[in-house]
């Protein structure tokens, strides 16, 4: 975005905005009752017994709240920028660590399962979904290619394609795949039957990326290019796609992002992969919120290594794209 | 290159255009144009802004489609259903009104690109090229900058050595130096005049009038998507016959 | 307290799957009927309270921490003393036999030919645990079993609706046989699938009524009614309105 | 795409380009034994008993249907575009249902729930999802403001708040916040708990989307509203936003295409939508594919309603925004 | 309008630079560059492409920060910390070298904007004022196109008359007549002579030597940076004082 050349007044140094945070702290903090936490444990030489302590204690421990919440902005807007952002992803990181510790999970039976879901569910996940981007990404291309093409067989199977796969549920598209192919004769694996229906599912959705990627390069490059006597070919991959890459590539690693979930999916025609163990290995201790919350933390650190992928590749085009 | 296309009839017509005429929707743009430029014939075309210019000349490497008349380059007929269009865009170089230069390519990748990619010369030989037509346009100490980092006038001189650089039978300029300062607007032309001599065929947008009158062989003023006038350089400037081109040249030479 | 506000509102609400017929499902009018309804119907009416049906997923119910959503789990629960860290279970209101059934035109003829075959089974469920010989079923009442089928492969799916499918599709294609509950599995043959029990019953699974954690009253009174029901015959009379069979007692 | 003023001459006029397309479609149909099928039966005069025809009668169906296949494509690329595209889609379409009908379905059983399905279920969906994704477009234009601002803290939340809900497993938040709340003293029901999981969820994956079609708006854009004095709010509302318009619909309707399906998702705290009725109203008498095959045939009309005022919308900013 | 804002050390200046200078990473584009502008006096700049003359005028409403000395623009210091940014901007109207018109506006549409939103000015009354200007540039008829579908001239008409319906105190100009044929430029030169009689403050980056002579009450001309010489057009023509300034004026007059 354009950065201004002038910087406004930091807000957190005007003393009017400190107060108005403060009192919209504090009633948040009020209607939440805070008294009954760990607040009020601290404040017990003030409050007396927490519990008991009524409206004089929950307005003494969302005071103190809101004080060490706007005490706590303040501090870090001190801070150079990198720092701020440092310590404000790990204050969030904590409290939301609190949070699923406020959820009295059992701790050594997490730690006894951990291992099988790495190496046997992360694994059949990340191969599940990283094969079938790939695919995708191919399908997407010619798929964009054919709808904003002139030719009519070739618009209109592009674009029954997208609907119709964009249209079906995932969870049907597996089963019709799994179930309808023997049908016609050809008995197929849960994982190829897997990786066939996410590749066609999200080479839909991504045959949408790329055509907004590619229509938004403006003519001018087509016209320098063509008239050069590239051909449509040569014009597509070396001038046009490149300049569409910033564009086509936060969508596309929401794709994947969301893709790694999706896989998930195909866990009912029963691979083994991470949320199947997940919903699994819970079962038969009934302790489904241990592993669900296992699984979700293992998935979150993927979606932050495939972030940091994505804007390392982001910022090399679009540092060469600048306009 | 390849021979130069010699067709009985044409009488080493490089251009011809013959009753062209184009519409874009309702609006004619281009009315019953007739035109036709002999090899190293240097034409001007001038005349006030939304005449059809640009049109004009995109109509030459069918940029745009015409939609009545014929267009031939180097007796090939350009319509909808040529084969070889890739080939004859080829020999025809352009430098377009807006640049369009490849933002995610330097300078010197951009010149290198035609050469090296479609007439297959190999990439050191390219990179010489390029940044020998680089110092032709005095900016060869800008070749690894991006074109965003470049003011409008270097730009400008990115754009025509880019097209140089596919070394091309015909080139089309439209208004190749209004991003210009004089000196380098002198220096440019000076280019031009260069290729000129050198017996390229060049179609040129231009109000430079120094220019017209230096190099020109035919002078053609447009007005409202028609060939009002034509004539020799000495003629059109000291004797234009038209009441049009005295009004427009009366606004030239008045400032 | 649930019993309490319960009594005060005049309101049961009983979570239970909608998906697993014929304990529980949405008949042809779009409601809640079943088995586990009608026990649930039952208990309420015993209460002299309402019902209200909810139809959170399995994974929820058994999460525990209910936050007074619902007050009771009539669903067909089996008790363990792991699950019971999480839930309690007043009462044991039916045992169903587990069973094994093959494609009509397999040549397996009993349950003991299945030893060494690939095998579908419900994830994680009871039946996956006991081909996996780790099943443990410690309420009290429940028959003892052996270990008497020991599968090749076992083809672990999402429900048995899945499994069936693959079983459908002919002997030994994706798999030879399934184990299922045995009511389960005669309602699929009536409903037109190619298949037949192999065998008698695997074992026995006590079921059970579950509510949240921590409440001993309502504990009491559930288990006062459920001993009610099996003393007077109801629940025999409701299984065999619902399964041809009385299962309430177990065997 | 750039339409080039030249037109190629038809690959299906070339007969090269036919034969060899001949060829392709007789080693497909040839590999997928196309003795069997009804086309087998069609053939009996001159191929005898099909089941027994064995090589013979096996290429003499896959060269009928080559035959049929290829003068197919070739008559259809005789008629104007327009025509074209409708022809194909519903060959493709009546391929596509004659593919469901060979699922053996009993259709009296889907006219029975059909009703059910769409004034119960089908509403639930719409309704969960249209709120959803409006308030997620709101999160995700603040989302994507703030990412692309040079405040430390807004950053920092902003780009927490991507990672993690993109991170879990929508699944995951459904639980979390269904049962999470309570925890800390918030019961909430079930739809609302939907809505905000999808909102937050959603509301992640387009921050994304938004900030990539905000940041591929020219500089000279910015510059120009900046210098007649235009605030950064009247500039991003009135200027940026709408020329990043055509680049934000396509990747938002596949979010919204997507969450029709995903909202299926809060059937797992009880809420009785379109995806929980299809797997529970054929249980009982096992008639999954049925109601399965309906659900997926209701989200499709959706899609395709929605695809139609995609492409409105499109076109509509794409006039205006041409280049 | 507001009124000029009149301190009492300022002596009535509009603009004061003041050692300003500024660099792109390593590489400095203004060098110490001092200059006065006074209530409706009309400066032009001029020098080779590439000297810094964008950059200049693009610092003085801020659209680049500078790194070292002072920038008035009506007594306001420009600053990272200023308040009144959107203020100051509002009276200093700037037509872009590359027009930078809104695409998804009509020409229309693209006038009335500013002064509406946020001059305030009813809609009936903005519409009339920009036919006005559009009327005043010729192309009252395209006021319903968009952007694109008009020629390079058109657009930077359409550049001028946006500008000149905020009704700014301080017009900037970059390269206004560029993309024009000699017909509009004339066109365009009037328009900006009838600016500067009726009082406006102009700096005009320019390369047409008729405008500076005619109404220009200083030329500055720039190099690599610097500032190389200021004077009154006639002896800035005539009497050029500097070496680099005479070898630039010869290309001028040469062709
Ligand atoms: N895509 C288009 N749709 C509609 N009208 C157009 C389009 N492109 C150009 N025109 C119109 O066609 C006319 C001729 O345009 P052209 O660009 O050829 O003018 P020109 O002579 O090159 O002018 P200039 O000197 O200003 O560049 C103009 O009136 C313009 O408004
Ligand atoms: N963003 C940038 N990064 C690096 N260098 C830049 C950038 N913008 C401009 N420059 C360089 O600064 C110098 C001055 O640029 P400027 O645009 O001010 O020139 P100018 O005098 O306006 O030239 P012209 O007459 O060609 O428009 C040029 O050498 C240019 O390459
Ligand atoms: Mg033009
Ligand atoms: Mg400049």
């Amino acid at each position: 975005m354009y950065a201004d050349t002038v910087i406004g007044d930091k807000l957190i140094r005007k003393p009017r905005f400190l107060l108005g945070l403060l009192a919209v702290a504090f009633i948040a903090f009020f209607t939440f009752n805070m008294a009954d936490t760990i607040i009020g444990e601290f404040l017990r030489p003030v409050i007396g017994e927490p519990k008991e302590s009524g409206l004089f204690g929950r307005s003494a421990a969302a005071l103190v709240l809101a004080i060490l919440f706007v005490g706590n902005l303040f501090v870090i807007s001190l801070f150079p920028i990198k720092v701020q952002i440092g310590i404000v992803w790990l204050q969030l990181l904590l409290l939301f660590m609190a949070f699923f510790y406020s959820f009295d999970l059992k701790f050594s039976f997490i730690q006894s399962k951990i291992g099988f879901m790495i190496t046997q569910g992360l694994f059949t996940t990340l191969y599940i979904s990283a094969v079938s981007i790939m695919i995708a990404s191919v399908i997407a291309i010619v798929g964009a290619v054919a709808k904003l093409s002139n030719n009519g067989v070739a618009f209109a199977i592009a674009s029954f394609y997208t609907s119709l796969f964009r249209g079906l549920p995932l969870l049907m598209q597996v089963f019709l795949i799994y179930m309808g192919l023997p049908q016609i004769g050809y008995v197929i694996d849960a994982v190829p039957a897997g990786i066939i229906a996410l590749s066609l599912c999200y080479g839909a959705y991504m045959t949408e990326i790329f055509r907004a990627g590619i229509q938004s390069i403006p003519r001018g490059q087509w016209e320098a290019s063509r008239s050069q006597g590239f051909k449509f070919g040569l014009t597509m991959r070396r001038i046009i796609l490149p300049q569409a890459v910033p564009l086509i590539i936060p969508p596309t690693g929401n794709q994947f992002i969301a893709m790694l979930k999706d896989s998930s999916l195909v866990s009912v025609i029963g691979v083994w992969e991470l949320m199947f163990l997940a919903r699994t290995l819970g079962q038969k201790e009934f302790r489904h919120m241990e592993m669900l919350i296992t699984a979700a933390l293992i998935y979150w650190c993927l979606t932050m290594v495939l972030e940091v992928i994505q804007s390392r590749i982001e910022k090399h085009y679009r540092q060469k794209g600048a306009r | 290159m390849s021979q130069n296309n010699q067709k009985p009839a044409s009488d080493n017509l490089v251009i011809s255009m013959e009753g062209v005429s184009k519409w874009f929707g309702e609006f004619q743009v281009l009315k019953d144009i007739n035109l036709s430029v002999r090899q190293g014939e240097r034409i001007v075309i001038c005349g006030p802004s939304g005449s059809g210019k640009s049109t004009l000349i995109r109509c030459l490497n069918r940029l745009e489609a015409h939609q009545e008349g014929t267009i031939r380059v180097d007796g090939i007929e350009m319509h909808e259903r040529m084969k070889n269009i890739d080939e004859v865009r080829q020999d025809i170089g352009m430098v377009f009104q807006h640049f369009n230069l490849f933002p995610h390519m330097t300078v010197l990748e951009n010149c290198m690109a035609g050469p090296n990619w479609v007439r297959g010369v190999p990439k050191a030989e390219a990179k010489e090229r390029a940044m020998a037509m680089l110092t032709r346009v005095k900016i060869p100490e800008q070749a690894d900058k991006y074109p965003s980092q470049l003011s409008g006038g270097q730009q400008q001189r990115v754009a025509i050595a880019r097209s140089l650089c596919m070394e091309p039978k015909v080139m089309l300029f439209d208004e190749p130096t209004s991003a210009l300062d004089p000196e380098m607007v002198a220096e440019v032309l000076d280019t031009m005049v260069g290729l000129a001599e050198s017996g390229m065929t060049m179609i040129c947008v231009t109000h430079e009038m120094g220019f017209a009158r230096k190099v020109g062989d035919l002078v053609v003023f447009m007005d409202e998507g028609k060939i009002v006038e034509r004539n020799n350089p000495t003629d059109f400037f000291d004797n234009p016959q038209s009441e049009r081109t005295k009004l427009f040249l009366s606004q030239i030479l008045s400032h | 307290e649930v019993l309490d506000q319960i009594m005060s509102e005049g309101m049961l609400t009983v979570a239970t799957d909608a998906n697993w017929a014929p304990q529980s499902f949405l008949n042809d009018d779009n409601e809640m009927d079943g088995f586990d309804v009608d026990v649930a119907k039952e208990i309420a009416s015993r209460m002299s309270v309402d019902i209200e049906f909810v139809t959170p997923d399995w994974s929820i119910i058994t999460a525990g921490n209910w936050a007074g959503r619902w007050d009771i789990s009539v669903g067909s629960m089996t008790p363990t003393t792991a699950r019971a860290e999480v839930l309690s279970f007043p009462g044991v209101y039916y045992f169903t036999p587990t069973s094994f059934a093959v494609h009509e035109e397999s040549p397996i003829q009993d349950k003991l030919e299945l030893n060494g075959a690939r095998i579908c089974a419900t994830t994680a469920s009871t039946y996956e645990l006991y081909l996996q010989q780790d099943l443990e079923i410690d309420a009290v009442g429940t028959p003892p079993f052996e270990y008497d089928v020991v599968p090749g492969e076992i083809s672990s799916m999402k429900d048995t609706s899945t499994c069936l499918n693959d079983v459908r599709l002919g002997a030994g294609v994706r798999v030879d046989g399934v184990i299922g509950s045995l009511p389960a599995l005669l309602a699929a043959k009536d409903a037109g699938f190619p298949i037949r029990i192999v065998g008698t019953p695997a074992f026995y699974e006590p079921l059970s009524v579950a509510i949240d954690k921590g409440d001993a009253e309502l504990d009491a009174k559930i288990a006062e009614i459920v001993a009610a029901m099996h003393a007077d015959g109801t629940l025999t009379e409701m299984s065999i309105k619902w399964y041809g069979i009385d299962y309430s007692a177990g065997m």
